[in-house]
């Protein structure tokens, strides 16, 4: 009868759906597995400007340099190097480097990669690689880069991920794919990517420093927070970050796992658009300033992660005077003034943000302490590329955004924010003051030192009074681990890097 | 058997009841639909007087009693700023309710008149509108939804229009098929012989007969819009805070759901108690009007 | 037959055509550049030019428009991502398999519980198990599904720690998402076969089958069940349709790496290649099962079979 | 009402129906649909079953094959004594072989009495594989061979229901129901559903077919037509009752109950010239609600005052003609008529 065919139909069904199942593989420690929220995006260096990205090609690639969590330049990709002059770098390259492919790496593919990062391929880090000029090759082993214009900053910025070194013959053949078949020479490659799952990372046997102690990395992403620390309580996981606030004593206070906690190098601020009426009166931005208790605002949305910043310098960079400011306090009375003082009555204003919910949540305490002085508010949240979109059109207001500074140089700090030039790019406060303009430029020029320290102390200073952004928060990366991953250690530009870790017992 | 159920039709002793009375008649029958009638309507008396209602401003913070669990000062307890749960539910009824009607109101009158023009002239019009409809139909409701409220930004009133026009295929198609059986029948001759323009008899006469298929649809309607904005809510598409929708606060409490279960406990279950009784009233509904079933 | 099946496909072209304009419009309508979006917000004015002069995005929009169909058709050619540069195909199949996956398993769990379940309540009409059974496919059907993915997460994953709440490579991490896409499907199916059951078990051919001396197994399971199945595997197909599509929300809270997310996230980040590849994608998946559903509905209804010619 | 048996003997007797009683207990009340029955059949007879729409006709042929929907039907009381052995006894096993085996039975609705997703050679083939000891191959062949008696081409057995007409249909429905040469046929309307061309066919073939197969058969219809056209006997039954039971003849001569005097008259004789027919005063009582006494008597133009309070026996007004009117009984006794 048909009905017995009906029930085989069933049947196949059932096997087919147990057979696309598959059974998991149960693996001996030869294998990390890292929980992270978010995928990548690409593991072309240049294509990306995100932290997940990051943390990719640092381990499938190598750069020229390494800078440690203080900013210590180490030797990577070059053994040596030597400044000609403000705008000349000279590096004399390892010998015997392969790539991931069996070719061994030579001037030409230096050059090959830090010039496409100056073409269009390269516009998402544009303002790393739009200082450079041309890179000249010496020989096999010796290249000099050469500046526009005298930039120290440039240097250490080398060994941001858009300083990574790539395979110029891989490159080319693979064309626009190329992110999907990264060809590096890092410690790790690539074995397969399932976007917006995992990517699984095989070491590479041949990589000429020291070789990880495991064999395979996996990645996953995953987004939910409890999802991610009951993946490390259950040892499904053996390194998961970011661990959220209602996490920490969770992960804390469990003997199985180790909590790791370090000031990140960024700096989340509500911004003012200042090209708008009243905001472009600074007694009007100092005088919401006054009317906001960012103390308790902070704390109440992050949640005993973090501090409030003192200046737009976060700790750990370079010349930051931001632990030595004294804690803002709320000061009713004397906003009321200032707003009077510029005849602001009866004002309206939107507070944008997008979904991040610290930063929902920040704005949501924001709108309830303008209230109290009179300021009706109302809160857009926005989706990531409608948000971006709107500040371009300088309609907004308030606007909630980060900035993570990925090279612990100051310069990196300020400029894509505030700079006359970063308008139309990243500056959404639209703030241009030649007097910022002229002290970033000199704090380029200069190479490290006592000169350079008194530029940006000044510029802080500056910037606190003039007020195009109120300075939020300055975040933490924040990791757990189970008890026997050692050699782990957060990095304050969130680039956390698993090539040193190893299991203990 | 044909004798039994051929029997009851004869039984004429009671009353007969004409129009709403006889169905509120057949659906206090149906305790499931009682329940869902009377849950909307005391849903509809909160939402309308929450300002009365609720123990709280929706927006009002305390950070000093965040996550409190449910006690005397807060029967469902406190969210991450210390807002009263119970009151921003009682909000967030409002803001339910009207996304629920609102968005089957759109679509109702979007759907309905298409539908009736296409089943009332026929031809290449109809043609046009059904095949834009079958276009709309193979898009899946949710995923339509979502693409309509990403091109219109998030928003209260784009929330209800995301949702309204996903679901307008289903309106236009219940009105053109009742339009369609209705239309060659007698009286829609006699009107049209008495010389009565196409509009009037459209709303005059076609709309009011294929009210009951309209009713039952538009009962489960409101309930899968209200879903679909939750939905919508809850991945970042949809009200914005401190605006109490539901599916937001659910979303919002997600991260507590270790810690803080209340914070989406009550919430989801405010989404899923609403949806429930509307479903309930419109089976309920859908059993009274069906005129096959009638006893 | 197979005339039938060359005409259904080709109906399905405008159609398509349809779903591509609609999708296109909406796209081109929403606000946020995607050249901005793609290069970054360091990218310099003349980058982002250039970018929209190469990707076309400068063309008046019925241009651009044309050019995406004729492309479709002529080389099947949907465009490529803006971010990964991999051609929309690969991108939608590189998640598709998760999400076939996941409303497999979910209408293989719908269909094995609801159609014993609405089978059984309509064999006990009126009974305990009866009115269980519909209170409980109420309660499905009006559950949110992201609330019962919250809630299965916080009693299998939180505290049994019996099922993991995300990750979709192993058997065990796709019970949740599978479980919690399912149950709306669960509901209607033993709604729909319970009524069908009803309907059916009271038909005079069922009757006839009695008078004839057949044993009440046989009467139910072979002339009840096969009528009754008739509407069921409509629905069925019709829910699986919806499962494929329908898995964004749960996809988003248990990180199913299918085409759900991908397109949320492609949405978030202006990738119009594949927000508008993956609708025509699913909108192509959804008629294709409907079409393979009218097939079974004839292979199953001889009363269908003589209609399709 | 023993007096009853005296006048056919045991052996002669197919059917005998004693004291039936079936009640549907619903929500809104229980509903009387067969009241005390009485009704009996001999070998080789047919009797035709008369009565409007809700009478009990139906419902006493499903209780005849115990196939009464249950909930919510309930058999209350009564004996059904099939070929001398009590049917209401036998457990359901015992039951199904007499279904279609000793007593099969054809319904109204040819269109909705076939399985529509099996095609027709295997639904009679069913029949035949329950009753006959027969393998596949051997029922597929019987089947055929019963599809050409009713007049259907055997190359059409492979053909689904729907690709049939509804007198074909019925045909079909006709060939499952003598598959199994069954003692008792029981047709329930056969003919109402179909055009009156086909009627007259049909009706035809079943006589034959029933001579063929020597069985009894009871023919339940509100037809009086085909009635005098087919039946040996007739009984009428009003509410549930069964109000007169005679031989053809007898009753198409001399009818006695009120009941089926109004029946007759409603018919339309072609042959008078009548303004208007006449109709039997008021409706059909509800049958959760009888009248007490005797059913009929709030239409009954002869009803005494005593008719409202008792129900009325069935007694013997003639040779084999019983009636369940005291009143009309009575005068025929008296010589009166």
């Amino acid at each position: 009868m048909k009905k017995c065919s009906l029930k085989k139909c069933g049947l196949v069904l059932l096997a087919f759906a147990f057979l696309l199942g598959g059974a998991g593989v149960a693996a001996a420690k030869d294998i990390l597995i890292v929980a992270d929220q978010y995928d990548a995006t690409t593991m072309d260096p240049i294509a990306h400007n995100d932290v997940p990205s990051s943390r990719a090609c640092y381990e499938l690639y190598d750069t020229l340099v390494f800078v440690d969590n203080e900013g210590n330049v180490s030797p990577g990709l070059a053994e040596s190097w030597e400044f000609l002059s403000g705008t000349e770098y000279k590096f004399n390259l390892r010998k015997g480097v392969k790539f991931h492919n069996g070719d061994e790496m030579k001037a030409e593919d230096v050059q090959y990669s830090i010039m496409r990062a100056t073409t269009d391929a390269g516009a998402k880090i544009a303002t790393y690689s739009q200082n450079v000029k041309d890179v000249e090759i010496v020989d096999d082993y010796t290249i000099v880069v050469h500046l526009k214009l005298i930039d120290y900053s440039f240097f250490s910025s080398l060994a941001h991920s858009w300083g990574s070194v790539i395979s110029k013959k891989a490159t080319e053949a693979a064309g626009d794919s190329y992110g999907m078949n990264p060809v590096g020479t890092g410690p790790f490659k690539l074995v397969s990517w399932q976007k917006g799952n995992k990517y699984v990372l095989e070491r590479f046997d041949d990589y000429w420093g020291p070789k990880p102690q495991y064999k395979t990395l996996e990645v996953r992403s995953v987004p939910e927070p409890t999802s991610r620390t009951i993946a490390l309580e259950t040892g499904d996981a053996d390194i998961a970050f970011p661990i959220v606030h209602n996490d920490l004593k969770r992960v804390g206070e469990n003997e199985k796992l180790v909590l790791y906690r370090k000031p990140q190098n960024s700096t989340a601020y509500i911004g003012f658009n200042v090209t708008k009426k009243p905001f472009d009166d600074i007694r009007v931005r100092q005088g919401i300033f006054a009317a906001l208790d960012i103390v308790g605002i902070q704390a109440a949305s992050y949640r005993g992660i973090g501090k409030v910043p003192g200046t737009i310098l976060p700790s750990a960079v370079k010349y930051s005077i931001n632990d030595e400011i004294p804690p803002h306090v709320q000061d009713v009375e004397k906003a009321k003034k200032l707003l009077e003082e510029a005849g602001v009555k009866d004002l309206k204003l939107e507070i944008w943000t997008n979904e991040r919910k610290e930063r929902v949540d920040s704005a949501t305490i924001v709108q309830a302490q303008l209230e109290e002085i009179g300021i009706k508010s109302e809160i857009k949240v926005l989706e990531w590329g409608a948000y971006l979109n709107g500040l371009m059109e300088k309609t907004h207001d308030l606007f909630i955004l980060g900035w993570v500074v990925s090279i612990p140089d100051p310069n990196f700090a300020v400029a894509g924010l505030l700079e006359t030039s970063a308008i139309g790019a990243s500056n959404y406060t639209f703030f241009s003051d030649t007097a910022l303009d002229e002290l970033l430029r000199e704090g380029r020029s200069l190479p490290d030192g006592a000169g350079r320290q008194a530029i940006y102390k000044e510029m802080q200073l500056y910037l606190n009074e003039q007020l195009p952004m109120i300075y939020l928060h300055n975040d933490e990366s924040i990791a757990g681990t189970q008890k026997n991953v050692k050699g782990f250690s957060p990095r304050s530009n969130e680039i956390h890097s698993f090539r040193e870790v190893y299991f203990e017992n | 058997m044909s004798d039994y159920s051929a029997a009851a039709p004869a039984v004429t002793g009671r009353k007969s009841r004409r129009g709403l009375a006889e169905v509120l008649f057949r659906l206090r029958k149906s305790p499931l639909a009682m329940f869902g009638l009377i849950f909307i309507l005391c849903l509809a008396f909160v939402a309308v007087f929450a300002g009365v209602l609720a123990p709280y401003p929706y927006q009002k913070q305390n950070l000093m009693h965040s996550y409190e669990t449910p006690s005397r000062q807060f029967w469902l307890g406190t969210d991450e700023f210390g807002r009263d749960i119970l009151s921003r539910l009682i909000y967030g009824a409002r803001i339910s309710l009207q996304v629920g009607f609102i968005a089957v109101g759109i679509a109702l009158f979007v759907g309905g008149m298409l539908g009736a023009v296409a089943g009332y002239y026929g031809g290449w019009i109809d043609n046009g509108i059904m095949r834009l409809m079958d276009v709309l139909l193979s898009v899946p409701q949710t995923l339509l939804a979502i693409a309509i409220a990403a091109s219109l930004g998030p928003g209260l009133f784009n929330l209800m229009i995301a949702v309204g026009i996903a679901a307008v295929p289903n309106y236009a198609r219940i009105v053109r098929g009742s339009v369609l059986s209705i239309r060659e029948m007698e009286f829609i001759e006699a009107a049209r012989a008495v010389g009565s323009s196409d509009l009037r008899i459209i709303l005059k006469h076609i709309l009011p007969n294929s009210m009951a298929p309209i009713i039952v649809q538009s009962t489960l309607g409101v309930a899968s819009a209200i879903l679909n904005a939750a939905g919508l809510s809850f991945i970042g598409l949809g009200i914005q805070p401190p605006y109490p929708e539901w599916g937001a606060m659910l979303s919002g409490g997600r991260q507590y759901i270790r810690d803080y279960a209340h914070l989406t406990l009550y919430p989801g279950l405010a989404i899923m108690l609403t949806i429930l009784a509307l479903n309930f009233l419109g089976d309920g509904l859908r059993d009274a009007l069906d005129p096959k079933l009638k006893r | 037959m197979i005339r039938y099946i060359l005409r259904r496909i080709l109906f399905l072209i405008p159609v398509l055509i349809g779903v591509a304009f609609c999708v296109f419009t909406l796209l081109y309508l929403t606000p946020g550049d995607p050249a901005r979006m793609i290069l970054g917000d360091m990218a310099t004015e003349n980058a982002i030019k250039e970018f929209r002069a190469k990707e076309g995005l400068d063309k008046p929009f019925l241009l651009q428009f044309g050019n995406y169909i004729y492309k479709a058709i002529t080389q099947g050619d949907i465009g490529r991502s803006y971010i990964t540069k991999r051609p929309v195909m690969n991108e939608i199949m590189a998640t598709f398999p998760a999400t076939l996956k996941l409303a497999a398993f979910a209408i293989v769990i719908a269909v094995v519980v609801g159609l014993p379940c609405g089978i059984l309540s309509a064999i006990k009409q009126y009974s305990v198990f009866d009115t269980l059974a519909m209170i409980f496919a109420m309660i499905g059907l009006s559950m949110p599904v992201f609330w019962l993915g919250l809630l299965l997460i916080l009693l299998f994953s939180v505290h049994l720690r019996w099922l993991p709440p995300s990750g979709f490579d192993t058997f065990k991490a796709m019970i949740l998402p599978s479980l919690a896409l399912s149950a709306q499907s669960i509901s209607m199916i033993t709604r729909m076969t319970r009524s069908s059951m009803l309907e059916v078990v009271r038909a005079d051919y069922i009757r006839t089958a009695r008078s004839k001396g057949q044993k009440e197994s046989v009467v139910i399971w072979v002339h009840a069940l096969h009528n009754a199945l008739i509407p069921v595997v409509t629905l069925c197909g019709l829910q699986f349709g919806h499962l494929l599509a329908g898995a964004i929300l749960t996809e988003s809270i248990f990180a199913v790496p299918g085409v759900g997310r991908l397109m949320v996230e492609s949405i978030k980040m202006r990738d119009y290649p594949v927000v508008q590849g993956g609708v025509l994608f699913v909108a192509v998946a959804f008629s294709v099962v409907n079409l393979l559903v009218d097939l079974l509905y004839a292979y199953i209804d001889p009363r269908i079979k003589a209609q399709y010619r | 009402m023993t007096d009853k048996t005296n006048t056919n003997t045991n052996d002669n007797l197919l059917l005998d129906i004693r004291d039936l009683t079936i009640q549907y207990v619903t929500d809104s009340g229980t509903v009387h649909a067969v009241e005390n029955l009485n009704l009996r059949l001999g070998r080789g007879e047919t009797l035709g079953f008369v009565g409007e729409t809700g009478a009990g006709k139906t419902t006493t042929a499903l209780g005849i094959m115990r196939l009464i929907p249950s909930p919510p039907g309930v058999v209350r009381s009564g004996k059904i004594i099939f070929e001398g052995e009590d049917l209401l006894e036998k457990s359901e096993a015992e039951m199904r072989a007499v279904r279609g085996g000793k007593i099969a039975m054809i319904f109204q609705d040819p269109m909705t009495s076939l399985n529509p997703v099996m095609t027709v050679d295997k639904q009679i083939a069913e029949m035949i594989k329950l009753h006959k000891n027969v393998g596949e191959a051997e029922s597929l062949k019987l089947a055929g061979d019963m599809l050409e008696l009713v007049g259907i081409q055997r190359e059409r057995m492979r053909d689904y229901p729907h690709q049939f007409s509804g007198g074909m249909k019925q045909r079909v429905v006709i060939a499952i129901a003598l598959a199994c040469d069954p003692g008792l046929l029981i047709a329930d309307e056969p003919t109402t559903a179909l055009d009156v061309t086909i009627q007259a066919q049909v009706l035809e073939l079943m006589k034959e077919l029933k001579r063929q197969f020597d069985a009894s058969m009871l023919l339940i219809t509100h037809d009086l037509g085909i009635v005098a056209d087919i039946c040996d006997k007739v009984a009428i039954m009003y509410a549930g009752r069964v109000v007169e039971y005679a031989d053809k003849r007898a009753l198409y001569t001399s009818p006695l109950h009120p009941y089926t005097i109004g029946l007759f008259n409603s018919v339309p004789d072609l042959d008078e010239d009548k303004e208007a027919l006449n109709t039997i005063p008021g409706l059909m009582p509800d049958p959760m609600d009888l009248p007490s006494g005797c059913a009929f008597h709030p239409r009954c133009t002869h009803a005494t005052e005593e008719c409202s309070k008792s129900k009325p026996p069935m007694v013997e007004a003639g040779p084999g003609h019983f009636v369940s009117c005291p009143v009309r009984a009575g005068l025929k006794a008296q010589g009166g008529e």
